[in-house]
């Protein structure tokens, strides 16, 4: 199993290296095929450990692997460790899978691209990070991975890095997952001072002995890093911003498997979580605050892969909301069954973009269902996942967390009213933007630049099969477990993240008929508005447009801080009193040299003068002091 | 003479003997680079055996050489291997020698006997400050580095290289200068010079001297007014030894010399010394952030991360000490590699301002992967060789205060932004006014001097236990 | 004791006169506007101090004054005054305001100062001179100590005359020098 | 011993050192600050001499006589010194002589 | 009345050196006479070289066999090691002095030049040995004399005259000031000689005696004159500048050398029970020179008038040796003055080899570019300069620590930190110095016509031997100190 794990994770690595270092004298599909292959290799390899995983016994499936000592300083002490155990072969299945789902689209996607090489390279960085990032076998390692995941989003949101917007995005990506990587480090600093170790096992072990005020601060610092890298209030400015990445980019890094990466924290470190309930309390009111905020903004975005995003971002309150309430598997099934059908609406509206030329914005598309039926047909599968509308994935996972929310207190219980109204919105947006594209009459831009169909084989195909796989799982992804039912999922979490809450059969039923009426009710006003009537959008609020002003407002409270504080610093601080000491110094020195110097007139007299003038006050001295 | 193997002594004099041969001995013209450059690769060699042949379980003093110099007052020649971190700062230096000694080669420095010469001697006094172990040696060899860098600044520096170097030389003489008191107060006191006879003294007012010395060395804030000047105006590869060498001296200096004679000293000013250090941190990484050009960041970065590695000194346990020394050979090689890319990057372009650079990366893949790797560690990125020593310092000092470590953190932060801004605005987004289609890619030369430098950053980051398991013991 | 007496008030008037001759001359050698009167002025002076030095039983060291010093050696300062033409300063006077002042008040302390130190110390250890011999100051006494205790200042002193000697050659003759580095300076 | 104390000489040697020093510093013309040399010369062998009596010691005037000597060099240097400055034709005056200052 | 005469023991050998350079000096002048002009420069070059190495070897071999100090000749001088090694410094700065002198362009005189010149050498040496205050006088006079006439060598050059008279008017002043305090000391002890008038205080109780203070501080003023020491140095700048430079270099090194030995002596042989006075006036008179050598040198262009100052700074630190009154002080002052007067005359010869060159005085504008095209010369000055900062590997560096050291040693820790930070004032110009020969492109300099090529193979073996001097005192500094050591015990 460690073997199969350890491959898993340096596949991609190795794949990495290996284009790097090949560089130019390779084509740039064979660096295509490599990354692809590699990713591959690695969901072989996760399956292999998966099934050896499968023949144990469930308190024997989890093993920690430690390589060598990675950092030693102090008493302090840190291995190049694995853990593989249900949760992280779970994540590892998930992020392999679709990982190499969208490597091997973006054979196609990315062709003819002058720096495919580039890219791939990043991809498998990308893989590797999120495989180290899940299966790190301590909290260090999880941070590793943590940060290289931003890296290598930064890599690929800023990989068309000629146009500025991306390179501006890229940044603003990275900086505010180093917030929120700088806000775990910080817990982790805590952990050490009062663990010693930042060993999974020991943490936990030795959590319950640390009193309340470290734990809540513990917490919150993770929590700070879930959120930075989960797009969640209130750090989720970024995300949006991100989608100038190549969109394979955005289907696997920005929906599927990074963003999700907090749900993953959370949830691996529910020990500490659940000693600092208030914390995790916050969480589900982020997560939830969240899926609202993102459903109405998503409403008047007119950016395609924009409105995906938003609609990523409410997703992940989803799972927020059931980690935060403790709902694990049920956030973790949620998160896999949203890899699969975000994925798919992602790769899916590449598609769209790569047959219009690049072209984003929905209000120049139009009437595509004809011209693009199977596309048509994926993007409504995935929306209809995205809706919760049975019997695809998105129903069975969604419904779980609102049915675990309403099982639980008042508190939960609103959150699962938000909940609810986030479900109306989903179904709005998601189809307002398939009405918008695809319905309707073709648009002059349409009508100008009609979609070619490519044709190279292996575009085609690389583009069409992964999205038909994705397809697939999206449709029926969900049926993997049916809460109340059976719940495999569950099951095998169940060592590593036992439910704080379990939602009654009722309750469950409640919470599906109320959701999926909800769901459907948005999607046929949607179809009213958009579709029926074709109604021009109302122009909407400015609020949403500027997306609640959270962009200003962070410009506003550190952006433009930091920049006028150095400059102040500049001028106040390194100007006068840095370089004006020195200037100063220099100045007045040489101003007494000067001074020094006039006294020498060259008048001989005056130059005996200072002699007697000397030898009067020695003697005097020595008289007087005698 | 005691001596308990030869290689110390032969590190220093080496390069010191190769220097005067240098200026001595007439020779043509074109043996004169790679005659240094062979010398300096020598280093590099006696440096690996060093390392191996020193014990680091059994730590301490190690190929220990002495010889009574000036018996009247106490002064010996005294040179060894003093614990583990001393090892690594001779590999930091005798590695950016090598690189900034074959930089030079490329760039074809004019006046070659002067120039290589002056190298070698630098790196002689270098290493020298790095195994001295007699407080007078170690200021002999301290000043010795400073005449060399004066006139490889100012004979090959920029245009205001003049008055960058009267700056930096006199400022950084000031507070050595005060060093010179505090060492021949203690020398004085307790009848030798030797650090390692001399036992511990008490008095604050020694251990300012010696502190004072090394802040305005490091520097740390407020003493860097000589820093920005005399990195902007210095050769590319002078500035890559200022910030990832000399600087380190300083650092060095506290922990060799400060935590071991001073700990008095050291417990008292701890706290104003921590607040400056973290005061510099941010206050370099605001001012990094500000700055227009590539050297203007890494000067000031340097200052943050100065800032950095006293926070981790200053934390006064071993996480935070370990982490600092494993900083220091991080920030030597990442500084030394981001200016030898500066020098690069201005040899093309003829600028290193922001705004007349720009979209370098097209086209010149090999400059752009070296720069954003470099600058990926700088930012210590989690998973880096930097990042691991910034976790160990900051776990380290969080012990003594957990605002230090917010600090840290924020610093983290405003990190990854100038260095990020540093990345695009070099190589991303529109092509600058000043960069031509024609300006070519780093060249294999270039490459041959980089890559090395990467590898062991990579090295580093892969295990960085390889350090911090081995400085003090 | 009468005749003893006598003779100190003989000494006592002679001293007298002595010293405000001596006083009064040094005081017009700084004075006078032209050097010619000043020189005339130190030449007695130097006779005043002639005098005094025989109070003092130093017979030998009187002659050699003047003789050496009152006789040839301002003679020679005549000699140049004259070559000179004698110009006169105004004295007093200087394009420097202060230093006239200052120098008063610099040398008027120093006087001060040195007269009260010994003024503190007439009472003191200057109240009684030694007994002397008949033979103290006399040629024979002073040649002498020239030949034994002071064999080698005796020696140095002529060292000092010879290097002075060729010196005035050096700086009064009128060589090549002058000639050749005229224009060299006029160049300069 | 007849006549003033060894004081009193003392005291019409400080006289003469002090005239001679105001001398050197307010005159212009390099005799007269030759000649006022030599009063301060005199007027410390005027010291030695009356020390020597009072100590009966012969020293002094010893001294007294090499400062004569001495005094006499000084004269023959300084006065060959302004005759090649007069030959030069430069003003006999030491504050015109102040090209070098600073 | 006819006393018996006898004349006492003469040991010629004690003031051997002195007798050499008398003899060569009158070599000379018999030279100027008897010699054709064209033979004049040479013959008498080598014979004054000849008599500063016989001079030197005078020194060492009295250094070797004098293995406890006496006073000698009726006790007017001492015959020492501490005088020996005074002897060989001086002797060794005369015959660098020779070389630097040998180009230079002089009409006439030249025999007269090197007359004077040992002579002044002879009389610095006589001086350091003195033991009595008229010995001390007529040492003082001897030499400053010679030094009157070298400095106005070149009378048909105004600056040459005005530094002579300048010198001789001020130095006259000095010497009379010197003079009527020795007056005071004679008078308050009865006694000239140096032991003589510690043991008639000690046996009259008379430390505070005003008279002798009044004595003690005329004589500090007289000597601290000669040392060039603030705020008695006026005329050095002066001086310094107008002076032919190879009479500069000369006398910059070698007077030192004679009035900073002499100094201590005197101070700490003949006035020992007043330390506690002169200690702290000299110290304070240090601290002056510090201050106002180091900061009127910042501003100084012309090189020889910056050297000026910095020879006043650097009476200052050893000073700071003297007023440290302690073996180790003494210890230090003549170990710095080993390296000191080295780079003080090497110094000067690069000026004096610089303007030859140039045919006019040189500024530091004049030296751009100077390390490049004169590599020897260049590397030389740079050697100097470090020394004369105090930065390693230089005598000048241990001297500094050495004199600290002695400052601390004393208990005056605040005048090792105003040492200190005069140094650090120092730099400046220092480094201004090596700025000028290194780091300004030659082209700057506009040549004049007129000069000597630079070619001067005694000018730079003499800076050469300058170059190690300096070098070799910072390697070779135990061996120093032994000497040192061993001549202070003898003191």
């Amino acid at each position: 199993m460690n073997a199969a794990a350890w491959t898993c994770l340096l596949l991609p690595l190795g794949s990495t290296v290996l284009i790097t270092l090949l560089g130019g004298s390779i084509s740039r599909r064979a660096a295509g095929w490599i990354s692809t292959v590699s990713c591959a290799g690695a969901f072989a390899a996760a399956v292999v450990a998966f099934v050896v995983m499968l023949g144990r016994s469930p308190d024997d499936r989890s093993e920690l692997s430690t390589a060598y000592t990675w950092l030693a300083a102090g008493n302090f002490k840190v291995g190049f460790s694995i853990l593989t155990d249900p949760l992280s072969m779970f994540m590892m299945l998930v992020v392999t899978g679709v990982g190499s789902l969208i490597v091997a689209y973006s054979l196609g996607y990315m062709d003819g691209d002058d720096e495919e090489r580039r890219y791939f390279a990043y991809m498998s960085l990308f893989v590797f990070s999120m495989l180290l990032l899940v299966q790190g076998g301590n909290l260090l390692f999880l941070l590793i991975g943590w940060g290289l995941v931003g890296l290598s989003s930064y890599l690929l949101i800023g990989f068309h890095h000629e146009r500025p917007s991306a390179v501006a995005a890229a940044k603003k990506a990275f900086i505010m997952n180093a917030f929120g990587d700088a806000t775990m480090a910080l817990a982790f600093f805590l952990l050490i001072q009062k663990t010693g170790s930042l060993d999974f096992d020991v943490v936990f072990s030795r959590a319950d002995g640390l009193s309340q005020t470290v734990l809540v601060l513990v917490a919150l610092g993770l929590l700070g890093g879930a959120v930075a890298k989960s797009a969640q209030l209130p750090l989720q400015t970024w995300l949006p911003d991100a989608m100038e990445g190549p969109t394979p980019v955005s289907a696997l890094i920005h929906a599927a498997t990074m963003v999700t990466a907090g749900v993953y924290l959370i949830v691996r470190t529910n020990p500490l979580f659940e000693l600092a309930p208030h914390v995790q309390e916050l969480a589900a009111g982020l997560g939830t605050a969240t899926l609202l905020m993102a459903g109405l903004i998503a409403l008047v975005q007119t950016d395609i892969k924009r409105v995906i995003a938003y609609s990523t971002m409410s997703q992940i309150g989803y799972m927020f909301l059931g980690a935060g309430i403790g709902a694990y598997a049920n956030a973790m099934f949620l998160l896999m069954v949203h890899a699969f059908f975000k994925a798919l609406l992602f790769l899916g509206a590449g598609i769209v973009i790569h047959a219009l030329g690049g072209e984003q914005d929905i209000r120049r598309m139009g009437g595509l269902r004809k011209l693009m039926p199977k596309t048509w047909l994926a993007m409504l599968i995935g929306g209809l996942a995205l809706a919760g509308i049975p019997p695809l994935s998105g129903f069975f996972a969604k419904d779980s967390i609102l049915a675990a929310a309403l099982a639980g207190d008042t508190y939960d219980r609103v959150l699962f009213a938000v909940g609810i109204v986030g479900a109306f919105l989903t179904g709005l947006y998601t189809f307002r933007m398939l009405f918008v594209v695809f319905g309707g009459e073709q648009s002059a831009y349409v009508r100008e630049h009609p979609p070619h169909a490519g044709h190279d084989r292996l575009v085609n195909w690389s583009m069409g099969l992964t999205v038909a796989v994705l397809a697939v799982l999206a449709t029926f992804g969900g049926w993997i477990q049916f809460a109340g039912v059976w719940t495999p999922i569950t099951d095998w979490l169940e060592p590593v993240a036992k439910p704080l809450i379990e939602a009654t059969n009722s309750q469950e039923a409640v919470a599906s008929i109320i959701s999926v009426a909800v769901g459907a009710l948005g999607i046929g006003v949607a179809w009213w508005i958009y579709s029926a009537h074709r109604m021009k959008a109302p122009r909407p609020w400015a609020v949403l447009e500027h997306k609640f002003y959270f962009d200003e407002l962070y410009n506003g409270l550190f952006y433009w801080p930091a920049v006028a504080l150095a400059r102040i610093l500049d001028w106040t601080v390194e100007g006068p009193i840095v370089n004006g000491s020195i200037v100063g110094v220099a100045g007045l020195t040489r101003r007494t040299g000067d001074w020094f110097r006039a006294l020498q007139t060259g008048l001989v007299r005056v130059y005996a003068f200072a002699l007697a003038a000397g030898l009067a006050v020695l003697v005097l001295v020595f008289i007087a002091v005698r | 003479m005691t001596s308990h193997g030869w290689i110390t002594t032969t590190m220093i004099m080496l390069p010191l003997i190769a220097a005067v041969v240098l200026w001595v001995v007439p020779m043509p013209r074109v043996w004169v680079a790679p005659a240094a450059l062979l010398v300096s690769l020598f280093e590099v060699g006696f440096w690996i055996e060093a390392l191996v042949r020193y014990d680091f379980d059994r730590g301490g003093l190690q190929e220990w050489n002495h010889a009574t110099w000036l018996k009247d007052l106490g002064v010996s020649y005294s040179v060894g291997f003093y614990q583990g971190f001393s090892i690594w700062l001779v590999g930091l230096t005798t590695i950016v020698m090598a690189a900034s000694t074959a930089y030079g080669y490329w760039m074809r420095r004019d006046r070659p006997r002067a120039y290589y010469g002056l190298m070698l001697f630098l790196t002689g006094a270098i290493v020298g400050v790095f195994t001295a172990q007699d407080l007078l040696l170690f200021y002999i060899f301290w000043e010795a580095m400073l005449i060399p860098l004066y006139v490889l600044i100012g004979a090959w520096g920029g245009p205001g290289r003049l008055n960058a170097t009267i700056k930096f030389v006199i400022y950084t003489m000031v507070g050595s200068l005060l060093m010179l008191a505090a060492v021949i107060v203690y020398g004085l006191q307790a009848g030798t010079f030797s650090m390692i006879d001399g036992g511990t003294n008490a008095s604050d007012w020694i251990f300012l001297g010696f502190a004072a010395a090394f802040v305005v060395k490091a520097p740390l804030f407020p003493f860097h007014g000589w820093l920005p000047d005399a990195y902007r105006e210095s050769p590319a590869e002078v500035s890559a030894v200022l910030s990832g060498v000399i600087s380190k001296a300083a650092a060095f200096g506290f922990l060799r010399i400060c935590f071991s004679l001073f700990p008095a000293g050291v417990q008292d000013f701890r706290t104003p010394i921590l607040v400056l250090a973290a005061i510099g941190l941010v206050y370099g990484s605001l001012l990094a952030f500000r700055a227009p050009d590539i050297r203007g960041v890494v000067a000031y970065s340097s200052l943050a991360q100065l800032g950095l590695i006293v926070l981790g000194l200053f934390a006064t346990n071993n996480l935070g000490i370990d982490g600092a020394v494993l900083q220091m050979v991080n920030h030597g090689l990442i500084s030394a590699v981001l200016f030898l890319l500066a020098g690069a990057v201005e040899r093309r372009a003829a600028t290193g301002r922001f705004e007349s650079l720009g979209g370098m990366a097209k086209g010149r893949p090999a400059l752009a992967t070296v720069l954003m790797a470099t600058g990926i560690i700088a930012l210590a990125v989690p998973g880096s060789g930097a990042f691991a020593g910034e976790f160990a310092i900051l776990a380290g000092v969080f012990q003594q205060g957990w605002l230090y470590a917010v600090v840290g953190a924020v610093a983290i932060v405003l990190a990854a932004m100038y260095v990020l801004r540093m990345i695009s605005g070099v190589l991303h987004a529109r092509k600058g006014p000043a960069v031509h289609d024609n300006a070519l890619d780093l060249r294999p030369a270039e490459l041959a001097i980089l890559v090395p430098l990467i590898g062991i950053l990579l090295f580093l980051s892969a295990w960085p236990a390889a350090i911090t398991d081995r400085v003090l013991g | 004791m009468i005749l003893a007496s006598a003779a100190n008030v003989l000494v006592w008037v002679v001293w007298v006169a002595a010293a405000f001759a001596c006083l009064a001359s040094g005081v017009a050698v700084i004075s006078f506007s032209n050097p010619f009167y000043s020189a005339l002025a130190l030449i007695g002076n130097l006779g005043s101090l002639a005098v005094l030095y025989l109070l003092l039983s130093a017979e030998f060291v009187a002659a050699a004054q003047v003789l050496v010093y009152a006789g040839a050696v301002m003679v020679m300062f005549l000699f140049v005054i004259a070559y000179l033409g004698g110009k006169a300063d105004a004295p007093w006077t200087g394009h420097l305001p202060g230093q006239t002042i200052a120098a008063i008040v610099a040398a008027g302390a120093l006087l001060v100062e040195i007269v009260l130190v010994i003024a503190g110390q007439a009472d003191g250890h200057l109240s009684s001179p030694a007994e002397i011999t008949d033979s103290f100051g006399s040629p024979a006494e002073i040649g002498r100590l020239f030949l034994t205790d002071q064999l080698l200042a005796f020696e140095i002193t002529s060292v000092i005359l010879l290097v002075a000697a060729v010196g005035g050659v050096i700086l009064g003759s009128h060589s090549r020098q002058e000639a050749s580095l005229g224009d060299d300076d006029a160049r300069a | 011993m007849l006549g003033p104390d060894t004081a009193a000489y003392l005291i019409v040697a400080a006289f003469l050192f002090t005239t001679g020093a105001l001398g050197v510093l307010v005159r212009r013309s390099p005799l007269i600050v030759l000649l006022s040399l030599e009063i301060m010369l005199n007027g410390a062998n005027l010291a030695l001499i009356a020390f020597s009596r009072h100590f009966a010691n012969g020293d002094g005037q010893i001294f007294a006589l090499a400062v004569m000597a001495v005094a006499a060099s000084e004269v023959v240097v300084g006065l060959g010194l302004i005759v090649a400055m007069a030959r030069k034709r430069l003003d006999l005056d030491v504050d015109k002589l102040s090209s070098l200052r600073g | 009345m006819t006393a018996a005469v006898t004349i006492p023991p003469v040991d010629w050998f004690a003031i051997s050196p002195s007798l050499i350079l008398l003899g060569v000096a009158g070599i000379c002048l018999m030279v100027a006479v008897l010699a054709p002009d064209a033979a004049k420069r040479t013959t008498s070059a080598v014979v004054t070289a000849g008599g500063f190495v016989g001079a030197f070897v005078a020194a060492v071999l009295l250094y070797d066999k004098t293995p406890t100090g006496m006073s000698v000749i009726a006790d007017t001088v001492r015959r020492d090691r501490y005088f020996a090694l005074a002897a060989l410094i001086l002797a060794a700065v005369g015959l660098v002095a020779v070389l630097v002198s040998y180009t230079e362009h002089r009409h006439g005189h030249v025999a007269e030049y090197y007359a004077l010149l040992a002579a002044a050498a002879g009389g610095m040496i006589f001086l350091t040995q003195a033991n009595s205050l008229m010995t001390l006088f007529l040492g003082l006079e001897w030499f400053s004399i010679s030094l009157y006439i070298l400095c106005a060598i070149d009378y048909a050059k105004e600056r040459s005259l005005e530094a002579g008279l300048k010198y001789l008017v001020v130095g006259g002043f000095g010497s009379a000031v010197l003079l009527f305090g020795s007056a005071l000391v004679y008078g308050a002890t009865g006694k000239l000689t140096f032991d003589a008038i510690a043991g008639a205080v000690t046996a009259g109780g008379l430390q505070h005696d005003a008279l002798l203070l009044t004595g003690l501080a005329m004589i500090i003023v007289g000597l601290g004159f000669k040392a060039s020491a603030a705020p008695f140095h006026m005329w050095t700048p002066d001086v310094y500048e107008g002076a032919p430079t190879s009479v500069t270099a000369f006398m910059s090194a070698a007077t030192k050398v004679a009035a900073l030995l002499l100094a201590f002596r005197v101070l700490v042989t003949a006035f020992p029970q007043e330390d506690g006075l002169w200690t702290v006036a000299i110290a304070v008179i240090a601290v002056c020179s510090l201050v106002l050598g180091n900061f009127a040198a910042l501003v100084q262009k012309n090189l020889k008038r910056l050297l000026a100052y910095s020879s006043i700074s650097n009476a200052g630190f050893m000073l700071i040796a003297v007023s440290a009154n302690s073996a180790l002080g003494g210890r230090a002052l003549l170990y710095y003055l080993i390296p000191y007067a080295a780079a003080s005359i090497g110094a000067f010869a690069v000026v004096a080899a610089r303007e030859r060159e140039l045919a006019r005085d040189v500024s530091l504008d004049d030296l751009a570019g100077m390390g490049w095209e004169r590599p020897l010369l260049g590397a030389a000055m740079w050697t100097f300069m470090l020394s004369f900062a105090g930065l390693p590997p230089t005598g000048g560096f241990l001297g500094k620590f050495y004199v600290f050291s002695s400052a601390y040693d004393r208990g005056w820790l605040w005048l090792v930190i105003l040492g200190v930070l005069a140094t650090a004032v120092s730099l400046y110009y220092y480094l201004n110095v090596i700025r000028a020969l290194y780091l300004r492109p030659g082209a700057e300099l506009q040549f004049a016509a007129g000069g000597q090529p630079p070619r001067d193979s005694l000018l730079q073996a003499g800076t050469a031997a300058c170059v190690v001097v300096v070098v070799g005192s910072f390697f070779a500094v135990q061996p120093l100190i032994d000497l040192a050591q061993k001549a202070i015990a003898t003191l």
